[in-house]
């Protein structure tokens, strides 16, 4: 992957983000989708970080989105403390569990960790409600920048969408550093990598730590936007598998695959929601649909399968340079 | 290539004590004492089964063993794993044939490299460098999954290069190779190992190769080592040949 | 990192992903204000839960509200706008709390001069700090308290509060069995997991259990259907003999448990649940008739004497059980439209400052409540708030408290 | 009280023995990671619930109707997915079978709607009372049907010429195929008998819990934590480990709160998970030890 491939792609992802920004700035509506779609984009940034470029499946993005958003809103009732240092210790604390769920559970081949980390997550829900956080309310203090609190989404979504090109722009230098070699070594071939000199146990780690800043950091950003905070939404099974299901859609293992999977899933989403209202689920089924197909043919995502029907398409119609078959279907390694 | 270069062991490179290996009840491996000096070529042989690959795994730290201890350059290293060996200079390729089947041969080589810089400017140098010397210079672009198996091989021995080792298990390397192919991939090692002074462990099951290629042989059967000397006087040992051929293929051989 | 090259193809990805956007903004941007001449209809929100775990109250709301107003509209509509027709903006609040939001987002977006909903505590509370930042009057019944404990002007409450609510129903039971000589001695706690079941266990243990003397034999939280047995359950009841079960889990932990009383031949303790959920007909189908009979459900509103004439009205409508959720958006309706009628005008600002001085007596703008009148305090919540007792009886509703308006005497199963 | 408790852990238990039982085929047997295993068993409830509404008829009875449907359901999973799916690898597998999953629970919220559904039978709530311990007639029967349920799936793998090859492919592959085995029919056929099995769990909890599109996810966990306990491959040890599980549920509640009932289960799952991934029974899963 030459250096400037990745940088222009996050330029691609910028740009993008700016198209969005200016849709927020049309209506509220809008704007608050936007702002979730920019939320969902940093959460996906995260998650192919860690299983679309290092390769470990994990489940449990939602723990670290709710611990934060969790932390930031009790924060905020109890202490009355500013947002910015309630996710500022969420991303810490989250961190802190990273590490002690990645040096447990990483050693585990990749079905024991996909679901010891799928388990995390329901455990602290349930402890949660065992505390009795069954529903936090984020106080309202009407317009005050100081407790991230505004009246319009739009300032949301300039945080949001600002983390997340700044996620790109990693994403992009991390494919031309040595941990980003690493990461695709060890995806690809976790026992080679090893043998070729890669300190697998401790590369992976790094991937999920920087997978849960992201996830903390778009957890402490939903937080504001949502009005309260429950653990069911918080922990649930569905906002792991979200952030799994925008990157597969857009392209794991690319710069631009968390971009492109939000664009396309939050819009659409929100779409089937309001015009097909009285089909509860209808959307959810329409992703599914979607990711079973992904699944199938190509880790890449949704965007390559595109490309090819565009060439096979172009083939059909007589064009001149008939172009090389499509790359074969490529068998997973061990 | 004569012998009397295989027996002249000047430095000891790599010496495995006593080492063993336990599966619960059943023993893989029993007791294994071997040393190699620097720059010698040995040939590991053994039917299937025979624990070959476990002793390897042993080795290179894909597994603890249960007894004994395995010396590098002197220093014990028994358990260690496989990245911390690899730094050390003990390498080994992969019997997967194309495990980095994304990445380009330039890329897959420089992640040898890799292990001593963290520049990866100065790992696509090396990688650049250890491609010539492997003539492999003009597939450097080229993804991995378009090259032939002998070129894929090629690029196994090119990582391995970039990564400067001294002591090298080539793990079934051969396998799948014409007799062609294998002659000619066999020179390009020797070559190559000549040139780096690499002290070369070769597992196989051909003998033949080995042979063309191996001064010393060590061969085990049921996990333990049954010979272990110059190649043509192990080749005519009865115990290895009880444990190919089978007790009475003897009085033809 | 994977080389396959796609340099020519990405302006056909950004013409793609930029497509979809400007669909979404065609979709739902159409915010042409359409400024209201005489004639012109004025256009009320309601959003409310069609789908989801609450689906039932939204459908019960969007007939409560309908029915009224068809009912103005046929009456003339607002007079003091040339006879100006009421226009009911619909939307679903959605199966979880983010939907609702969007919803509500959506109604503020079609400039509605005033808003009705939730009917659900924590979507409501999302959707008044909607309307107060887009400073549209919004009329709800939910009880949670921080909807009216956050300084807002904009938001209105016709229920009483969690805190208040609770008291008010444990001074009711209490009430109630005094006067059919029953003295409530042992009551057990069993509640769900939904903020209005914490709030009401909160508020009965920290203060009403003391002050009316009842004596907490057993406190078990149980998690939203998590009961996979509830043989536990019941065997504690039984050793610890209440004669009461109060604020009651979701329905399918219910429907285990009263299973499991059956199986084990214990008779029944009857629930005190808080919540209209528990007075519609998928509370009937779920325990069945002997599962249900001798349940109390305390709510905000219900059908009580001289009420006959809107019950009847939500029965030809399709629904056996009209409770608390036809009554209130019907009254919400009318109460707007007196709002309206007095500002005279479609300004949300002067619609919201008629609302905050409505002194309203009898009429159908009053009739879910019982004290029949309606007047907001400063805080926007209503100032005679008063709970209302339901007892299952045979297979029906009765609102047995306030014994003035009760429809039939409570019935007691087992000897207090 | 304790003898209740314990009895109540054998009946509860059972039903999870043959939810892992289903699982331990796939995952054991053919290695086949299913995520939608537990959704399968929700569509089974969804399908008893149908068959009941139709009928009236007692739901045990309509067991075999249950889990002939499943049988078919599996197969035609099989022939349209699983069988791509079995050599792209364990990553595959779990996105396409969760990709499954979640198309079966929002087709079930569209048909069946949100709210919770139970069936009405006499069995679920009667029970039959022995010196002082009750014991549920619907988990009676439950009990009766998991034991049947095992020792079918015990006669089918060890004793008929179908479980020979299954057992020959799980243990290796490649060889099963030199030995003329028609290994993608042999996965067909072992995937009907894992979601035929769904079908038996399905049909028993019906009769006495009430299914809704969100049930399936508290199955997600515990699929996986009676077969990875019970040991890979091991029939005895998943059995064992259901009735642990259930021991567990039940005594978590009985002492210390309903409310962490499943946290306890998940946190032994975590912790066994570490100690040893091979489960009670299982022999080493991964030999090869990467470290730090």
């Amino acid at each position: 992957m030459t250096g400037t491939g990745s940088y222009r792609a996050a330029l691609v992802g910028c740009a993008l983000l700016c198209l969005g920004g200016l849709i927020a700035t049309t209506s509220e509506t809008n704007a608050r989708m936007a702002a979730m779609a920019a939320v969902w984009g940093l959460m996906a940034a995260g998650w192919n970080i860690v299983s679309g470029y290092a390769g470990p499946l994990s489940l449990g993005q939602a723990a670290f989105f709710g611990l934060t958003w969790f932390l930031s809103t009790l924060l905020f009732i109890e202490y009355d403390l500013t947002p910015y240092l309630g996710i500022a210790i969420g991303v810490v604390a989250s961190l802190l569990l990273a590490v002690v769920i990645g040096l447990a559970t990483l050693r585990l081949s990749g079905l024991y960790f996909a679901l010891a980390t799928l388990t995390i997550p329901l455990i602290m829900g349930t402890l949660t409600r065992y505390f009795d956080w069954f529903e936090l309310t984020r106080p309202y203090v009407g317009e005050s920048a100081r407790h991230f609190q505004f009246n319009s989404s739009l300032p949301y979504y300039v945080t949001a969408a600002v983390l997340l090109a700044a996620a790109l722009f990693f994403t992009a230098y991390l494919q031309r550093t040595r941990m980003g070699r690493y990461f695709v070594a060890i995806r690809e071939n976790e026992r080679a990598a090893e043998a070729s000199g890669i300190p697998t146990l401790r590369y992976k780690l790094y991937a999920f730590l920087i997978a849960a800043v992201m996830a903390s950091l778009a957890g402490g950003i939903y937080g504001q936007i949502a009005f309260v905070f429950t653990p069911e939404d918080a922990y649930s099974p569905v906002t792991s598998i979200q952030a799994l299901l925008i990157v597969l859609i857009g392209g794991a293992g690319t710069v631009l695959g968390p971009v492109i999977g939000a664009a396309l899933v939050i819009p659409a989403g929100q779409l089937t929601a309001e015009h097909f209202s009285h089909l509860p689920g209808l959307d959810h089924l329409a992703y599914a649909v979607v990711l079973l197909i992904v699944a199938f043919f190509s880790r890449e995502g949704l965007y390559p399968l595109l490309a090819r029907g565009t060439e096979r398409l172009g083939q059909l119609l007589g064009r001149r340079r008939p172009r090389a078959p499509a790359a074969v279907v490529r068998k997973e390694g061990p | 290539m004569t012998t009397a270069e295989a027996t002249t062991a000047t430095a000891t490179v790599l010496e495995l004590r006593g080492l063993g290996k336990r599966f619960g009840g059943l023993r893989a491996v029993r007791d294994v004492d071997v040393t190699l000096g620097q720059g010698e070529r040995v040939g590991l042989l053994g039917p299937n089964g025979a624990g070959k690959t476990t002793l390897v795994n042993c080795v290179c730290g894909d597994l603890k063993p249960s007894d004994g201890d395995v010396l590098l350059g002197g220093e014990t290293v028994t358990g260690l794993p496989p990245h911390r060996l690899f730094g050390r200079g003990l390498a080994r390729t992969y019997q997967v044939v194309n495990p980095f089947p994304a990445l380009t041969a330039l890329e897959s080589t420089s992640l040898g490299a890799l292990a001593h810089t963290r520049s990866v400017r100065e790992a696509e140098e090396a990688g650049d460098e250890a491609l010539r010397e492997l003539g492999l210079r003009d597939k450097r672009d080229v993804p991995m999954r378009q090259l032939n198996i002998v070129e894929m091989k090629e690029v196994e021995l090119a990582r391995i290069f970039a990564g400067r080792p001294s002591v090298v298990f080539l793990d079934e390397l051969l396998a799948g190779l014409r007799p062609s192919e294998m002659s000619a991939l066999l020179d390009v090692i020797s070559d190559v190992a000549g040139r780096q002074g690499w002290t070369v462990v070769m597992i196989e099951h051909l003998i033949g190769a080995v042979m063309h290629f191996c001064g010393r042989l060590v061969v085990m059967n049921e996990g333990q080592v049954i010979a272990d000397g110059p190649a043509e006087q192990v080749a005519r040992d009865d115990a290895v040949i009880d444990a190919y051929l089978g007790p009475k293929w003897r009085q033809h051989a | 990192m994977s080389r396959k090259r796609f340099p020519k193809t990405l302006p056909v990805l950004t013409v793609l992903v930029a497509a979809v956007l400007a669909l979404a903004v065609a979709a739902c941007g159409d915010d042409g204000a359409s400024a209201g001449g005489g004639s012109d209809p004025v256009k009320i929100g309601l959003v409310v839960h069609k789908t989801g775990p609450y689906a039932d109250t939204g459908r019960m709301s969007s007939i409560g509200a309908r029915l009224a107003v068809d009912e103005i509209n046929a009456a003339g509509g607002i007079k003091s706008l040339g006879g100006a027709k009421i226009e009911l903006v619909e939307e679903d609040a959605g199966p979880q709390l983010e939907r609702a939001a969007t919803a509500i987002n959506r109604a503020l977006g079609e400039d509605i001069v005033a808003g009705i909903g939730t009917g659900i505590s924590s979507s409501t509370v999302a959707g008044t700090e909607l309307a107060e930042r887009r400073q549209i009057p919004w009329i709800t019944v939910s009880f949670d308290d921080t909807i009216t404990d956050r300084g807002f002007k904009f938001v209105f409450a016709t229920s009483p509060k969690t805190s208040e609510f609770t008291n008010l129903w444990a001074q009711a039971i209490s009430e109630l069995s005094a006067s059919d000589g029953k003295k409530i001695t042992r009551v057990a706690i069993i509640q769900g997991t939904n903020i209005v079941a914490v709030n009401a266990a909160k508020a009965i243990r920290e203060q009403y259990a003391k002050k009316y003397g009842w004596q907490i034999v057993l406190d078990q939280t149980i998690e939203d259907g998590t009961l996979s047995d509830a043989t536990s359950i019941v065997n504690k009841i039984r050793s610890t003999q209440p004669q009461l079960l109060l604020v009651g889990p979701t329905l399918p932990d219910m429907q285990k448990i009263a299973r499991k009383e059956v199986e084990l031949g214990l008779e029944p303790v009857p629930w005190v649940l808080s919540g209209a959920p528990y007075l519609s007909g998928a509370f009937l189908d779920a325990l069945g008739e002997e599962g249900v009979n001798g349940t109390f459900a305390v709510a905000a509103s219900a059908v009580f004497k001289g009420q006959e004439d809107v019950a009847a009205k939500v029965r030809d409508k399709g629904d056996q059980f009209p409770q608390q959720y036809h009554l209130v958006e019907y009254s919400h309706v009318y109460l707007l439209k007196e709002a309206i009628e007095r500002a005279k005008s479609r300004e949300p600002q002067e619609i919201r400052d008629a609302l905050a001085k409505l002194d309203v007596k009898g009429g159908p703008a009053t009739q879910a409540w019982p004290s029949g009148r309606v007047r907001f305090d400063e805080t926007g919540r209503a100032i005679d708030r008063t709970a209302v007792v339901v007892q299952w009886q045979d297979g029906k509703t009765q609102t047995v408290f306030p014994l003035d308006m009760a429809e039939q005497p409570a019935i007691w199963p087992n000897e207090a | 009280m304790l003898v209740q408790a314990l009895i109540n852990g054998v009946l509860v238990g059972a039903v999870w023995a043959v939810l892992g039982l289903g699982k331990q085929i796939v995952l054991g047997v053919i290695h086949f990671v299913n995520f939608a295993h537990g959704h399968l068993v929700m569509l089974a409830m969804y399908l008893g619930l149908l068959y009941w509404t139709i009928t009236h008829a007692d739901p045990f009875l309509l067991l075999p109707l249950v889990v002939v449907s499943l049988a078919l359901i599996g197969w035609v999973l099989d022939r349209v997915m699983v069988r791509r799916l079995v050599d792209l690898g364990d990553r595959s597998q779990m996105i396409a079978t969760l990709a499954l999953a979640l198309i079966i629970e929002n087709a079930a919220l569209l048909i069946a709607g949100p709210e919770p559904r139970s069936v009405r039978s006499w069995a679920s709530s009667s029970a039959l009372e022995i010196g002082g311990v009750f014991l549920n007639w619907a988990q009676l029967i439950g009990l009766g049907i998991a034991v049947i349920a095992f020792v079918g799936t015990w006669w089918l793998l060890n004793r008929t010429p179908l479980g020979a090859m299954i057992r020959a492919t799980s243990q290796n592959r490649e060889s099963a195929q030199y030995m003329g085995i028609d290994i993608s029919r042999v996965y067909g056929y072992a995937f009907a008998l894992s979601v035929s099995l769904a079908g038996v769990v399905g049909a028993i909890l019906i009769v006495s819990t009430p299914v809704g599109p969100q049930s399936a996810w508290s199955f997600l966990v515990l699929m996986f934590v009676v077969p990875v306990l019970g040991g890979l491959g091991s029939i005895g040890g998943t059995a064992l480990a259901g009735v642990i599980v259930g021991m567990l549920q039940v005594l978590s509640t009985e002492y210390l709160d309903i409310q962490l009932q499943n946290a306890v289960v998940y946190a032994a799952f975590l912790a066994f998970l570490l100690v040893r991934p091979q489960g009670i029974f299982g022999r080493s899963t991964d030999q090869y030890r990467v470290s730090v």
